[in-house]
């Protein structure tokens, strides 16, 4: 096995896996910005294998490339935090799935799975003002020993 | 000042300029002026007629100057304006050893169109009876709120007609054999609004249809036995074909044509019918000029004919039925203008059995006869249009009685037409009967044939019978006591000049032009230059005994005369005897024949209409019910299949990535597979 | 870099001093409408700098060929018409952000036809994604603008992302960057191992799918109905032709040009695609009200039908004249990209900033209210069905009659008839959903009539592509012998000189070692050259389609 | 089949299991087991790896990749966006250390400074903005977490089997290949003045495809300030949180 061989071998597969990845993190992930993440993961990928071929084919072509990617990637990042932060704006949230109102005209929205019941922390109650000129309400013991809000 | 050529261009081009120019300004420009280029168009056209017909004469004589002529060369000049569709060596030569046709096989279609004695006799007639017509429906006309839409379909069809009578190949006469017949067919049901005309339009274009597929078969049948449809080629290389199937077969076809435009048996049902349309068109279209167009047309053919005498026997056995079953109808018929109708069939056929008798005298007798009848029976019909118009449409002669005194130049025109028609010496009617009858006797005569006895004999039969339509009429509308139907009001009065004065032009035509032509000879003379004769002359046509002619216009005379009284002492004295006549002839049950007209209308009806009907509406209802909703159901399947696919647009980026990804990973597959 | 690189981008540099002019001139100045008239100046200036071009000159990474003239003249006449009708300023700040991106997309798209480098078409395909992600946004201020702007932003990134994988591997395959030494290399001319052809159909695949979406091929189409419907009219048309144009260069530059010797891989590959897409944007376009949306699928099965003529360049690329796939490819695009702004600036027209056009049921009883412009809308409805008198007509019968004049001696020739027969299916369909937007029109009562403030630049933009919508219909000579040009120079392939098929990297055999690139030999794939047969089949087919559209509309 | 496919089927089938696993799903159950299988997959996975010759550059380039696919993983399937970024950052660090080994000195250094100084510190920037307290709900669940990771790891084995079918040392399309020798590398790609070669292929023969960069560079930032610009001057449409 020549080195060289190997080397590409081994460079295209870690290219491959990271463009993997990142395609699995694009289409699972629904926050925008992790999206966003997962596109660059993938151009990594791409930047891998465009560096380990331009070293097998001893050329500066492919190293090119790689720069003019990552012009490119600074751009649309310009260009996504722009975009990202007025869609936050809008919806307060930076979930992709909360812009599907653009469909088909008869389709039903999304819906969330709902999440699995977490164990909710026990909420102290929250020291309430009573209307003026009624006594407040006490609770004892509870009253000395409120935790620090 | 015009030479042939332009003369020959002229007479098409001028009407149909008016038309169009009618057609174009009729609404807005011209309105109850629409009558001024239609007219003045046909009567520069008749004047630029008249010219050809004495430039060809000029020629003739040139020739018949020179010595050593025989008529054998015809005069004749063609003028081809353009090549309407060439196609080269478009048909193989013939496998089978028959001869070929100069030119065989390129399909070359000349717009050309042809001068000689046969097409200048019938443009003059043409042009002349339309001029006349054209004037008489200025009066006749007047007030219809479709005045300009007449005359532009008159100037249509007399564009069409003189286009017709000076095609040079069979393709483009058949173009203008179907633009008459759409003209036709507009004219019958101008009225359209009215259920029976509009019928009577459909009825005509049908039926002809029938006759034009005959026709069709026969074109494509000649270009595929002589490999062009050039008159000239074809009658040139006829000779060569003698004997041949196809030429029988050729005319046969033809002939089927001819009985659809000139209303012969079998196809005679839709001209009464046609009646339905104004009486001027009915004058010009239905009596005078389109319908001689299948008489025309077999006079241009008659090398084909001469080359397959089966055929030319069709013509006269077809032509002989015709005229007897004409006139048998006409007797009984209550309508002025179904009577001039059944009148006008009985006629052709009397053409079309001089035709059928094959030789020079027969052929130029018919041609004769041709114009004479264009003449007279024009005339009755325009008269019977001035009685229509006099009477506030009313057309059944027992409603109408002793209008003599009212409709002084009517009755008096109407009286020579009439006595013009059933052939009282020395009115034109009489020599043109008297030339087909020659004809027939000198047929019968010189072969003994059995076929041309039993002819001459119905010919003879056809001349009583005549009488007694013709006067039947006359007498019951002008003679006997004054009837006059509620529809005419308190005004009946004889119509206006430009009614009365073509009627008396007629009239005076009906009376002198038979009488003209005979005793000048000319008119045989000049049509016997014409090149489709040629073939006529090498079967040696005998002089015609003298005494052979005195005795038929002797016999025929005596039998008009016969028929003449005996049609007075029925219809001028009282209605009895008519009607025991009537009764006796119903024990045959002839009476009700004739009055049924045969019951061809309800024959047909049961044998073609009504089957036809029935395979259409099985054919409606299994398209109605099978095709369509099959056709409907293919076409909701796009629509159910979007609907199929419309959840996969479900708006989510997520959603889109992923196929974007399968569509890759699918991609992917198919190429390293 | 030469001076003969800097004179062949002349008409481009134009155009991005332009777009750079009013980028920085739109901060300091508020002259709203000046902006248009800059770009309609600097479109005029780089077609006289296009026309002064001598076309001889030969340029580094530059191409000059006829197809990247072609394109490029495209490319100004689709940017006039863009420009004119987004002509009226937005209601908001960014009309020159806007006029400026406009203007760089018409520039990236010249710079697409001419790169003849994977750095150079890469940078310039981004030059036409990055402005339109810009203008995506900027043509409205709503929550549906936001929300097509996110989706087309995210996708078209992840579409790059592979657009990109598939050109690293084309690198890899070949070694160089110039399509001039992928083709040398590819073809057999330069020693290669012989498995690295599997990294080039490897290349092939991805870069088709990245196109794909360019040109939103299915399955890659989804996000062009709700990007469509999500933006203004004059996004839409944009959408509807720079990206569309970019793509299918870049596939005949890739796929036709420079990847020789896959055809009988990619032909098969692009046909199913385009099978797919045109039916899958026809049926879906039969349910749909919004204007935008409608168009937006109809601008999917377009692309079917000029993938179909992709696939039949591919797959006889020898085919004679006219019924040449890549002849038809533009010439279909073009007639495409007229009626398709034509319908859209007419749109754009009928509205005013306050209140758009949105739904088809919008324009009932215009051919009352607005006569005229319902005659230029039907004369582009018409086009788009495929009406005879009308361009598209052409486009249509050159894309059928090519399929059809595919050998149909190998089972190639049979699945071309089969795709052409969907093909006109799928047009008799497809008359059904643009006739009823004409029948909307001309068969319904008004409701209101529009307002018809959408601005003269809209207006002229609509009517201009209504006559040359007629004009190419009456007379398409000269179109089609510019597209017949520019296929002439595209370079191609000796048939004889490839190496046949590699399969996917072991064969046990190595093919023979070719001492030299036989060229001249005959051709393997046997063209049969179009003739009145083909006519009358493409003919009869369309008579059938005309007939099933009429039982659709009127059932 | 071959003893490298059966491998790679086996490493991919436990990778796509693991990163379902792994992957958001609402809970935390059987992300231990996810990242167990994960490991062993991409052991199974290096076991396809061909090696560089030495040991050392041989352990190196293992710990890097190492890193950049387990940090890559992290960043896909971590809860908090926040870690997802930091995750993606390391993931970073080991492609930039991958670079510099394949001996592409420059752009190992732009990657850290553009990837890792600049963008990654805005999107943490932004996500501290628009995201201050974690725990969203579309952070809990993935999308279709089970389709989505079959088919991204479909893809990495189909690249795997290709890329691999073409460059085993088993695989008779070998011979012709002929690799650049270290000497030839050595004027090339691996020159000392590489980095001065790079620009001048830059500034050289790619000068168009920079000026047009930098054009795009000025879109991106005149439409991002724009894009900005008209949100602030904006209303909202009045929706509310709705976490």
């Amino acid at each position: 096995m020549h080195p060289e061989i190997a080397l590409l071998n081994d460079f295209l597969l870690v290219g491959a896996a990271l463009f993997g990845v990142g395609l699995i993190g694009f289409v699972s992930r629904r926050n925008m910005i992790v999206m966003f993440l997962s596109v660059e993961i993938m151009l990594q990928g791409v930047s891998l294998s465009l560096a380990a071929w331009g070293r097998f084919h001893n050329d500066f072509g492919g190293q090119t490339l790689v720069l003019f990617i990552i012009a490119v990637a600074a751009c649309e990042a310009a260009i996504a935090l722009a975009l990202i932060l007025t869609l936050f704006h809008r919806r307060c949230s930076l979930d992709i799935a909360a812009w599907h109102f653009l469909r088909e005209a008869n389709q039903p929205p999304f819906r969330d799975v709902p999440l699995p019941e977490e164990p909710a922390e026990r909420r102290e109650p929250w020291p309430r003002l009573p209307p003026a000129g009624v006594r407040p309400e006490t609770f004892g013991e509870k009253d000395k020993y409120r935790p620090r809000v | 000042m015009f030479d042939v050529q332009t003369l020959l261009i002229l007479i098409p081009v001028l009407p149909l300029a008016a038309a169009l120019a009618t057609a174009a300004l009729g609404t807005r420009l011209l309105r109850g002026r629409s009558h001024v280029p239609v007219v003045t168009a046909i009567a520069l056209s008749f004047v630029a007629s008249i010219l050809l017909v004495f430039q060809l004469q000029e020629r003739i004589d040139e020739r018949a100057a020179q010595p050593g002529s025989s008529r054998a060369a015809g005069v004749e000049e063609v003028v081809a304006r353009w090549s309407w569709i060439n196609v080269p060596d478009a048909m193989p030569h013939p496998v089978d050893g028959r001869a070929e046709t100069p030119g065989w096989g390129n399909f070359n279609i000349e717009v050309s169109l042809r001068a000689d004695p046969l097409t200048a006799v019938m443009l003059a007639m043409v042009t002349c009876i339309s001029m006349l017509v054209a004037i008489y429906s200025i009066g006749y006309m007047r007030g219809d709120p479709g005045y300009w839409r007449f005359f532009a379909y008159v100037g249509l069809f007399v564009f069409s007609m003189t286009m017709l009578v000076s095609a040079s190949n069979f393709l483009l006469l058949y173009v203008f054999w179907e633009l008459v017949g759409l003209c036709s067919y507009l004219l019958i049901g101008f009225w359209y609004e009215r259920p029976a005309a509009a019928a009577a339009g459909k009825k005509a274009f049908l039926v002809n249809r029938i006759g034009d597929v005959g026709f069709v078969l026969g074109i494509f049948l000649i270009w595929t036995t002589f490999g062009t449809l050039d008159f000239g080629g074809v009658f040139q290389s006829v000779g060569q074909h003698a004997g041949d199937w196809r030429v029988t077969a050729i005319c046969l076809l033809l002939l089927l044509g001819a009985c659809g435009k000139s209303a012969q048996f079998p196809l005679h049902v839709w001209l009464p019918d046609a009646m339905e349309g104004p009486t001027p068109v009915s004058a010009l279209i239905h009596a005078a000029t389109m319908v001689t167009a299948g008489v025309y047309m077999i006079a241009r053919c008659t090398p084909l004919f001469a080359a397959a005498p089966d055929a030319q026997y069709a013509v006269a056995l077809i032509g002989g039925i015709t005229a007897l079953l004409g006139a048998v109808i006409a007797i009984t018929q209550t309508d002025l203008k179904r009577i001039l109708a059944y009148s006008t069939i009985s006629h052709l056929g009397y053409m079309f059995v001089a035709l059928g008798t094959g030789t020079l005298l027969g052929i130029t007798a018919g041609m004769f006869h041709l114009i004479t009848h264009a003449f007279f029976k024009a005339l009755l019909f325009l008269g019977a249009g001035s009685v229509m118009h006099a009477a506030g449409g009313v057309i059944d002669i027992r409603r109408l009685g002793g209008l003599r005194r009212r409709l002084p130049v009517t009755y008096w025109t109407f009286l020579a037409g009439c006595l013009s028609i059933v052939g009282v010496v020395p009115l034109a009617g009489f020599w043109s009967k008297d030339a087909i009858l020659l004809s027939l006797h000198d047929r019968s005569g010189l072969f003994g044939g059995g076929l041309f006895e039993i002819l001459y004999l119905t010919t003879l039969l056809g001349v009583v019978l005549i009488d007694f339509y013709m006067f039947r009429p006359l007498f019951l509308v002008f003679h006997g006591q004054e009837k006059i139907p509620p529809e005419a009001g308190d005004h009946l009065h004889e119509s206006p000049g430009s009614m009365t004065a073509p009627l008396v032009v007629l009239a005076f035509g009906s009376v002198v032009v038979g009488a003209y032509f005979e005793w000048t000879h000319g008119f045989a003379h000049f049509l016997s230059f014409t090149p489709s004769f040629e073939c006529l002359a090498q079967s040696g046509h005998a002089a015609i005994d003298t005494a052979d002619k005195w005795r038929v216009a002797t016999i025929g005379s005596v039998l008009t005369a016969i028929g003449i009284a005996a049609a007075a002492m029925l219809y001028l004295g009282s209605g009895k005897a008519v009607a025991r006549l009537a009764r006796a002839m119903n024990v045959f049950g002839l009476y009700s024949l004739s009055y049924g007209k045969f019951f061809f209308d309800p024959i047909y009806n049961v044998l073609v209409v009504w089957p036809l009907l029935s395979v259409a509406r099985l054919a409606a209802w299994f398209d109605c019910m099978a095709i369509d909703s099959l056709v409907d159901r293919c076409g909701r399947i796009p629509k159910l299949a979007g609907a199929a696919l419309r959840p996969a647009q479900n708006g989510l980026v997520q959603f889109y990535a992923l196929a974007m990804v399968f569509g890759v990973l699918v991609l992917l597959g198919i190429m390293l597979m | 870099m030469t001076a003969a690189d800097l004179r062949l981008l002349v008409p481009e540099i134009v155009l991005i001093a332009a777009a750079v002019t009013i980028y920085l001139g739109g901060a300091f100045s508020t002259a709203r409408r000046a902006w248009s008239w800059i770009a309609a100046a600097a479109l005029l200036l780089a077609a006289v700098a296009l026309w002064s071009q001598n076309p001889s000159a030969d340029g580094g990474s530059l191409g000059c060929d006829a197809l990247a003239r072609y394109v490029q003249w495209f490319a100004l006449a689709a940017g006039a018409l863009l420009v004119s009708l987004a002509s009226r300023p937005l209601r908001f700040d960014g009309t020159p952000e806007y006029v400026g991106s406009l203007l760089l997309t018409v520039a990236g798209l010249m710079l697409v036809a001419a790169a003849e480098d994977i750095v150079l078409m890469f940078v310039a395909l981004e030059l036409i994604s990055i402005p339109t992600y810009v203008l995506l946004y900027l043509g409205r201020d709503d929550a549906e603008s936001q929300e097509s702007a996110a989706k087309y932003f995210f996708l078209g990134v992840l579409a790059s992302a592979i657009l990109l994988y598939g050109f690293s591997f084309l690198y890899g395959a070949t070694g160089s960057t110039a399509f001039s030494e992928i083709r040398a290399a590819l073809d057999g001319t330069t020693i290669l191992p012989p498995g690295f052809a599997v990294f080039a159909r490897l290349a092939m695949v991805l870069v088709f799918a990245g196109l794909c979406f360019k040109v939103a091929a299915v399955p890659f189409h989804f996000y062009a109905p709700d990007v469509y419907q999500g933006t203004t009219h004059a996004n839409a048309a944009l959408l509807s032709v720079v990206p569309k144009a970019a793509g299918f260069v870049v596939m005949a530059r890739i796929l036709v040009a420079a990847i020789p010797g896959m055809e009988p891989y990619s032909w098969g590959v692009v046909l199913a695609v385009a099978v797919l897409t045109m039916t899958f944007g026809n049926v879906m376009a039969l349910w749909q009200d919004d204007f935008r949306r409608l168009l937006a699928y109809s601008s999917i099965a377009q692309t079917g039908y000029i993938l179909l003529a992709l696939a039949v360049g591919l797959a006889a690329r020898d085919a004679p004249g006219a019924w040449n796939g890549i002849v038809a490819l533009w010439f279909y695009l073009a007639t495409y990209a007229a009626a398709t702004i034509g319908a859209f600036a007419t749109m754009e027209y009928l509205g005013r900033a306050e209140r758009r056009l949105d739904s088809v049921d919008d324009l009932a009883g215009l051919g009352r209210t607005r006569p005229a412009a319902a005659a230029v809308m039907a004369v582009c409805m018409f086009s788009l069905a495929g009406v005879p008198p009308l361009a598209g007509f052409w486009g249509k019968l050159l894309v059928f009659g090519g399929a059809l004049s595919v050998d149909t001696s190998g089972t190639a020739g049979w699945w071309f008839t089969a795709a052409a027969v969907v093909g006109v299916l799928n047009a008799a369909v497809a008359a059904a959903y643009y006739l009823r937007i004409v029948a909307v029109m001309y068969f319904r009562i008004p409701l209101a009539t529009p307002p018809a403030r959408g601005g003269r630049g809209a207006w002229m933009s609509a009517v201009a592509c209504a006559l040359l919508v007629v004009g190419i219909g009456i007379y398409p000579g000269p179109l089609m012998r510019a597209g017949n040009f520019c296929d002439q120079q595209l370079p191609r392939v000796d048939a004889g000189a490839k190496h046949h098929s590699p399969p996917f990297g072991r064969q046990k055999n190595p093919p023979p070692p070719q001492s030299a690139p036989q060229f001249g030999m005959a051709a393997t794939k046997k063209v049969s050259t179009p003739n009145a047969y083909h006519i009358r089949r493409t003919l009869v087919l369309s008579q059938t389609r005309v007939t099933t559209s009429c039982h659709i509309i009127f059932k | 089949m071959t003893n490298h496919q059966h491998i790679l089927t086996l490493a991919v089938l436990l990778g796509a299991v693991g990163l379902w696993l792994m992957l958001p799903r609402g809970g935390a159950r059987g992300r231990a087991v996810g990242t167990v299988l994960g490991i062993v997959a991409l052991g199974l996975w290096f076991s396809q790896f061909h090696g560089l010759g030495q040991w050392t550059a041989d352990g190196m380039f293992f710990v890097l990749a190492a890193i950049a696919v387990v940090a890559a993983v992290g960043a896909v399937t971590s809860r908090n966006p926040v870690y997802c970024a930091i995750w993606f950052g390391l993931s970073l660090l080991g492609t930039a250390g991958l670079l510099l080994l394949a001996g592409a000195q420059f752009i190992a250094v732009a990657t850290v400074l553009v990837y890792a100084g600049a963008i990654l510190v805005m999107f943490l920037f932004v996500l501290m903005v628009a995201q201050p307290e974690g725990k969203a709900s579309c952070d809990q669940m993935s999308w279709e977490a089970g389709v989505s990771a079959a088919a991204g790891i479909a893809m990495v084995g189909v690249l795997s089997v290709a890329i691999g079918g073409i460059l085993a040392p088993s695989c008779p399309a070998m011979p012709p290949i002929a690799p650049p020798t270290q000497e030839e590398l050595a004027a090339g790609v691996l020159d000392p003045h590489q980095v001065a070669r790079l620009g001048d292929e830059l500034f050289g023969r790619r000068l168009i495809a920079v000026e047009v960069a930098g054009t795009l560079l000025l879109a991106a930032l005149v439409g991002a300030a724009v894009i900005v610009n008209q949100f602030s001057g904006r209303r909202h449409d009045g929706q509310q949180k709705t976490v």
